[in-house]
């Protein structure tokens, strides 16, 4: 059950995402496309427990590492879509 | 108990990306969305820290050592750097989703169900082939590798047969559970990666990137699958989603299809071989028309009979309108026998109030034209007629038309397959470069106009 | 109530105060409408069309004259024909209050109410009667088809075989009724127009027909509560002429249309700026009637200079439009009497309260009542 | 592995449900999402069966009966019954989902978990209320019941006291068991239904309708939490929030709010108290404004001189067509003075091409104003300014005006405050069926444009 | 977890709901309430369930009540619907 | 070459051969350009305009007939001026060659290369050269100008405190390329425009213009291969006399172009149809030169019957725009000049062989050779 419950989550975040982007301007392309990397660092979350839980040194070494690509990932990530869209001066919509 | 508040506290920030991704679509609202999306990993994250039994040394230290390399990157990096640097960024995010496919494997090692063992396999593979793939596309992007596709014969096949193993392999060892076999998986991904992307040029990457972007996506569901997490699954499935729709739109954007920027590179090895082909007319739905449009700077609108027929004048100029607020600079060509009266489009523009310092003369308009993005033809036909310059057995061999086919895109809006005033064919219309777009014109200009305003 | 339409005495008038529509109106308030034979001719009216009106055709001008209660007329009457009115006829139409003083005094001598149509409120409540409106909008229409007829080239750009024809410059001096309705029509025709006048807020009445409006900084040029120009300061003309001297050498087609309440129309065209100008151009000087906007504008004729530039001075521009002319004034008319109608005694009633009758009521019960003409 | 195949079908039911809402928002594929829809329901139902240990007698017999009664009511139905019997199924779904959570409740009695029971008496609670009140809607539509809002004195109190019991005993329920609790909530839940429909005028019946549509979808959710059901939870979700967000758009197609349309008639009761107030003007986005725009059959543009500052012309006659194409009828009605020249609009009409056959005059114009759903007034002000016809003391009082405030919407298009050529204050904006747009005309009617076309 | 997964669901599927449903032309308000309602007649299969394993007469009586009447909403409903949708003419937009 | 552009001789002739861009041009390809003193006077051009233009000013006009290779003009030569040429000698300008037998015979007599505008064929390729068509479209819009001018009334609808006044209708008999341009003008003014054809192909093209087509079905109707018209049979007359007069007498203005290439044009207003129109109906007849439509007109007058309705039969329509239609025919002879000039040679390069030469050299080498003169 637990795994259907998951399946089923995943199903309707598929969907969820799909109608979430519409039509999106094309100067937002890669802002949107950074910001969106930056919450793929969610894995992060991953990496926590990874690290926290793994026995052995091999795994904690794994996890280690897993968690510092994925903190780049995240921190960098969100820094520079902040930026990026810092950049633009609202053209007067 | 704390595992409930820890969970809900996950669907919170799952809410989070939903509304941050969201606001990223728009442009008044795309900041605050990056915001809200931060704070939502920010709970999640830090929720996350209050799971039982975590021994915190070594994740202290990798979040010390993550935040300090993310900040100081994304705060060094130059505003013309940015695209490589998250094509880093999402290669490391790929290879941390690895990672912990990995990691769980080191300690769940031997009994493995054959679920977990099949999400361990895809997070490792996707996250494989994220992080070359995405190294590869931070290299040409930063010009630290050549742009141009790099190519071998019997690239295809070999891909192909890489792919296959990998595949197979996955699949021995989600059956035998046999450690090589995951080893073998995570070198195939990797190579996979390295061997997906080169082919492709350095133009694209941005595409690529995307597309690599919503793998990563994919691969952190995968991880979430492996350690039952729900965030993990959820804002994964998000970013692979709504980054495939991404990748999409960008793709529209430059006239392309996917398959054709991801497999283009590979045609470009074979080709040049045949004879020169009549070709074929390609139709592109209004839609699609939009997007290429919308990331257009240079159009020039190339009027016709067709649409004193349409009286499509007003939708024209709304069009050009709408183009111009969105950034783009706009002109309109006018051939002089264009129509059927001296002045013929003359007259409608001017009804349409086009501004008169729009208006551009034949000469001026070829001038310009191989720096246009589109050239839209709206109802003409013999006036843009490249035989008139190319083929002497034309009867109108001789007669100066408006070169639309030098632009780097043309969108021919016509009814059908209906000749012009002359009855000639138009081998405009079967160019590589050139769109047809079926329908009466004003209809057509104004299905445009609507894409724009939603 | 006697109403009575004669001929129009002035040989260059092609309108009528009434034409059949106005004229059934008026049967259908309850009065007896009287025209003289022959009084639609020339806007495409004739006799029968009055009959049909319900009006009756007279040929007896003078008795009619004696007889009516009311008198409608385009231009101001003769001295002579004042003295055939009875007591307390009401004379409406044209008077020119401003130099015809003689004339007013022998309205009030005779007894008579003379509306001068000319003083008629520039209120939005007003606006149904005010002729100076009616008339000048036509004019300003006809300026334009008188110069693109005198015009040695077209006014529409066309891109054509045969090379590019590009399209009339067009400026506008005075943006009144009449300007901007010149506006509207060269802009129809397809010219680019520039206009200017003093008053700011008709440089953006200007721009919403699609002028460029040409803005020239003068400093305070407020017009006078009634919506009309106040008359400039030296140094503001000349500053105004030398911007203006520019665009008008530049230009095809000029079209002045400057008048200011109750005075000389001021010169903003002088003869130097005429010779400034290209061989063909056409100057039309809607205020030519009135004493002319352009130096070397003979009233009532076009000549060229020495240059080729084509002056137009014609006197009666909305008279080109007779028909249409005539509808529009003898329709102000109609909607005055029937304003100031009483329906249950079938009569106009006088009221020199009514804001509307205190502005254009010049003379009443034997003297000149209103403030501006009493001295 | 049954328990797996019967979920897998869930979700591909689920994924059914949601394709069929989508397709049913857009006219093109509407009845195909029916039908989808339908599929859907189709495949949960007969997978539901395979779950284990059920018997089948009570099955059968309530399917069949189930069955024949909706078919033959739904064959039999007039066109013009169709609305009441939507109300009657959908009150149909709530009871049952009340009775779910019941016997969900018989069968644990006594032992139910604080959640469990919380879900139950969610289930009951919105069931009862969306069973009653959709049986009142019901027969307030078929008139069997007077349209016109019941109303006593203290209804409002009376009202918030039964919610406030029936909340309290649901909490006391949940937190002790109590059977009679329950019993009593049923019956609260069933009177509260009755209750909060009475009072809604017969004319906002589709409204109410699709609000407790929206409920019962939440009512079968609540039953998926008690029965640990995952399809019952998407599908009434989906239900739930997409039938929330209908409401909220057809209420804007009344250009009301959706507490107006169910506490509107409470005001009725208590209102005509105080004297004749200015009122105030009412701002509208144009979103909203587009609402009501594609529900008008009879529309009529009153221009005036802020169009000609706006340059609107063009986009006014295209907003014209979109509307005609969208099923109104357009028509424009030119006051005289209008403008600041004689015939000032019909330059800037015939310039965008306006027929000559919609320009209307405005006497003909009044006629047929109270027939108009809406008259937009596009930058006028001084012609349509009531008090020419109703206050002496004004300036220009007897001169004939448009009477858009006949008309049952009006929206004023207008840039500020900003007052006409004549300077006077225009009570036109402050009445009670007027709306402001403010901003420029021509970015607004564009703006209006946008929406119709997406 | 297993209540986590079924409230995370919820949510999703909420946002989804609203996602769905944007611009809808008002000729189809009713035909979509009427769809939308015959799909809030899931709770049928709620009520098989009821129907089937309640211990109990009361209880098989009330979940062959719930029964009866979900099958109505369920087969009434997206009978009605088809009906409504068949009367448009498509006005060849 | 020595290309030469003398004075037109007919009075009221006032367009030129050459403008001086059309000299520069000319000057540019290595040819010697001359031009009559003079010459440009009535377009807005004087002598200095083509010397800086690089052309020579000449005023011994015999002489300069005597030694040019190409003679310019715009109205065919007298027989006498034709005497003056030198042989081989190319000679452009209209030449009426359907009426203008002996001219031919002379044309041929004296060597000379006689190259007729009338007969340029109306190809994609040969439209920049194509003077028939770029003066008909300016004679078009003169039409219009000349019916607004003439009319008692304006052309577009206005709603005014005085009434609405409804917009003029406008009848355009034939819808050629002046046709067309008199819908574009019409309607650019805002009247009412409603056009008729016999060709089913013009009247989509009225329509793209925004007139409404009258469609009468007469048969079988399709053009001759060279686009012109043919003519229609008695029946076919008759029928569409009958559509055509319902709709002019409803009409304020009416605009006859129809030709038929080679014939005298077809009367498509007889009397009695001229007599059912209103009062001050005013109609324009753009074939009145060759003959007219319009049964009463006046080939260079105006006439007004006795109804009321003026018969507008000017010459020369786009000789009112001279500036402008001096500019595009010169650009017509100059186009037509680049397109066969050998740059190296400097010279005309005759080839009858060549698809458009083959249709407008009519006489070459002291025999008439085109296929339809030859006899
Ligand atoms: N300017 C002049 O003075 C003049 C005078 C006479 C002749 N001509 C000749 O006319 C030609 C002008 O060239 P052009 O390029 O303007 O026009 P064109 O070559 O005649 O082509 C017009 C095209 O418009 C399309 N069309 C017609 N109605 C349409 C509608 N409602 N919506 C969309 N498309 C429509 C037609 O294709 P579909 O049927 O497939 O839609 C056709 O291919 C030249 O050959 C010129 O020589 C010009
Ligand atoms: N027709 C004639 O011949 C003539 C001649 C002279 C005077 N008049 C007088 O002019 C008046 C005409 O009445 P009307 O109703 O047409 O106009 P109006 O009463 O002058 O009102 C115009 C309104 O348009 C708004 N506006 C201005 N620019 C705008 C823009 N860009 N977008 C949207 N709204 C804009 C203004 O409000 P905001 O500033 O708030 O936007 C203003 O309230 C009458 O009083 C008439 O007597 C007429
Ligand atoms: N309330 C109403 O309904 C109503 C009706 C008619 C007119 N009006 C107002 O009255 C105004 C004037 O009307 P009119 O057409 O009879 O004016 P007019 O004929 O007296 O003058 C024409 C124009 O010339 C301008 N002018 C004067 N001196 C000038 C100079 N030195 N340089 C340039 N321009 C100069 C004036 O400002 C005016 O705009 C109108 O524009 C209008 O605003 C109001
Ligand atoms: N290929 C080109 O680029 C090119 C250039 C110019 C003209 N053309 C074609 O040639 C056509 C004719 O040109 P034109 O303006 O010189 O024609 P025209 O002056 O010879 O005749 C004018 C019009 O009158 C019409 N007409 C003749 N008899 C009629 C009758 N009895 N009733 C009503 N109408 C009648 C003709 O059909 C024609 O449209 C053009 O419309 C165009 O299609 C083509």
């Amino acid at each position: 059950m637990e795994l259907i419950s998951l399946l089923f989550t995943f199903v309707l975040a598929a969907f969820l995402g799909f109608e979430l982007i519409q039509k999106v301007p094309s100067q937002l392309h890669t802002p949107l496309m950074s910001g969106s990397n930056a919450i793929s660092g969610i894995t992060m979350v991953g990496a926590i427990i990874a690290a926290g839980v793994a026995d052995g040194l091999f795994g904690s070494i794994l996890g280690f590492l897993a968690l510092v690509l994925a903190t780049i990932n995240v921190v960098g990530g969100y820094m520079v879509t902040d930026r990026m869209l810092g950049m633009f001066k609202k053209k007067g919509h | 108990m704390q595992e409930m508040l820890i969970n809900l506290a996950y669907i919170v920030a799952s809410i989070l990306f939903i509304f941050g991704i969201k606001m990223l679509g728009s442009a008044d609202t795309a900041r605050k969305g990056n915001l809200v999306s931060a704070i939502g990993m920010l709970i999640a994250v830090v929720v996350t820290l209050f799971e039982k039994g975590l021994s915190y040394e070594w994740i202290v230290a990798g979040l010390i050592v993550g935040t300090a390399i993310g900040a100081i990157a994304a705060k060094r990096v130059q505003m013309t750097g940015m695209p490589e640097l998250v094509a880093l960024f999402n290669g490391f995010g790929g290879l941390a989703s690895l990672l912990v496919g990995w990691a769980e494997y080191t300690k769940d090692e031997g009994h493995l169900t054959p679920f977990t063992a099949t999400v361990v396999v895809l997070a490792i593979l996707i996250g494989g082939i994220t992080f070359t793939g995405s190294m590869i596309a931070y290299l040409k992007l930063s010009g630290k590798m050549g742009g141009t596709p790099t190519l071998f014969p019997g690239q295809k096949v070999f891909n192909a047969l890489v792919v296959l193993a990998m595949l197979g392999l996955g699949g021995y060892f989600i059956a035998t559970g046999t450690e090589w076999a995951l080893y073998a998986v995570i070198g195939l991904s990797l190579a996979l990666g390295i061997l997906g992307v080169i082919p492709i040029g350095g133009g694209d990457m941005p595409v690529v990137i995307s597309l690599l972007n919503s793998f990563s996506g994919l691969a952190a569901s995968a991880a979430g699958f492996v350690i039952f997490n729900t965030v993990l699954v959820v804002a994964g499935c998000l970013v692979g989603a709504s980054g495939l729709i991404l990748t999409v739109i960008m793709c529209k954007a430059m006239n392309r299809t996917l398959a054709n920027v991801l497999f283009g590179g590979f045609g470009a090895a074979s080709g040049k071989g045949g004879a020169e082909v009549e070709g074929e007319m390609k139709a592109m739905s209004v839609t699609d028309a939009y997007y290429v449009l919308e990331a257009a700077n240079r159009v020039i609108f190339v009027p016709g009979y067709g649409m004193a027929v349409a009286q499509a004048q007003h939708a024209v100029k709304e069009l050009g309108e709408v183009l111009e607020k969105n950034g783009a600079e706009v002109s309109y060509a006018i051939h002089p026998v264009a129509g059927r009266m001296p002045g013929h489009m003359n007259v409608l523009l001017a009804e349409a109030d086009v501004p008169y310092e729009q208006l551009t003369e034949m000469d001026d308009a070829n001038a310009i034209m191989p720096a246009v993005d589109v050239a839209i033809v709206i109802g003409a036909n013999d006036v843009v007629n490249p035989a008139a310059a190319e083929d002497p057995s034309s009867p109108i061999y001789g007669m100066p038309i408006i070169n639309v086919h030098e632009a780097r895109t043309v969108f021919a809006l016509k009814r059908g397959q209906g000749a012009g005033f002359s009855g000639l064919v138009n081998t405009l219309f079967f160019r590589e470069n050139t769109r047809m777009i079926y329908g009466d014109a004003k209809a057509t200009v104004n299905a445009l106009v609507g894409q724009f305003k939603d | 109530m006697k109403i009575f339409a004669p001929k129009e005495t002035a040989e260059i008038e092609t309108r009528a105060a009434l034409d059949p529509a106005a004229a059934k109106k008026l049967v259908d308030l309850g009065a007896v409408v009287e025209v003289e034979s022959g009084l639609g001719l020339k806007s495409d009216h004739d006799d029968k069309d009055y009959e049909a009106a319900g009006a009756r055709v007279v040929s007896r001008r003078d008795d009619a004259l004696r007889e009516a209660d009311i008198v409608l007329r385009v231009r101001k009457p003769e001295i002579s024909d004042v003295f055939k009115l009875k007591e307390g006829c009401i004379h409406i139409s044209f008077l020119e209050p401003f130099s015809e003083g003689v004339l007013l005094r022998s309205l009030a001598t005779q007894g008579v109410t003379a509306i001068a149509l000319e003083t008629v409120p520039r209120t939005t409540l007003a606006q149904k009667m005010d002729a100076i409106s009616s008339q000048a909008n036509l004019a300003g229409y006809v300026a334009v088809t008188v110069a693109a007829n005198r015009l040695n080239s077209i006014f529409p750009m066309m891109m054509t075989p045969a090379g590019t024809i590009s399209p009339a410059k067009v400026f506008v001096l005075g943006i009144g009724v009449a300007g901007l309705q010149a506006i509207a029509t060269a802009k129809r025709l397809g010219a680019r127009v520039t206009a200017f006048d003093v008053r700011p807020e008709a440089l953006e009445q200007a721009e919403s027909l699609g002028a460029k409006a040409l803005r020239i900084d003068l400093g305070d040029t407020a017009g006078t509560d009634e919506g009309y120009a106040r008359e400039l300061t030296r140094d503001q003309l000349e500053k105004q002429r030398l911007e203006q001297a520019k665009v008008c050498a530049q230009s095809d087609v000029v079209i002045t249309t400057a008048k200011v309440f109750g005075r000389r129309p001021p010169i903003l065209i002088t003869k130097d700026v005429v010779k400034s100008m290209k061989r063909g151009t056409v100057v039309v000087d809607l205020a030519a009637e009135v004493g002319g906007n352009v130096e070397g504008v003979v009233p009532g004729e076009e000549v060229i200079t020495d240059e080729g530039v084509r002056l137009v001075g014609l006197a009666n521009y909305e008279g080109m439009v007779s028909k249409h002319a005539t509808q529009v004034y003898a329709s102000n008319l109609a909607n005055m009497i029937e304003h100031f109608w009483n329906l249950e005694d079938k009569r106009f009633v006088v009221d020199l309260e009514d804001e509307i009758q205190c502005g254009c009521v010049i003379t009443h019960g034997g003297a000149i009542v209103h403030e501006r003409f009493k001295n």
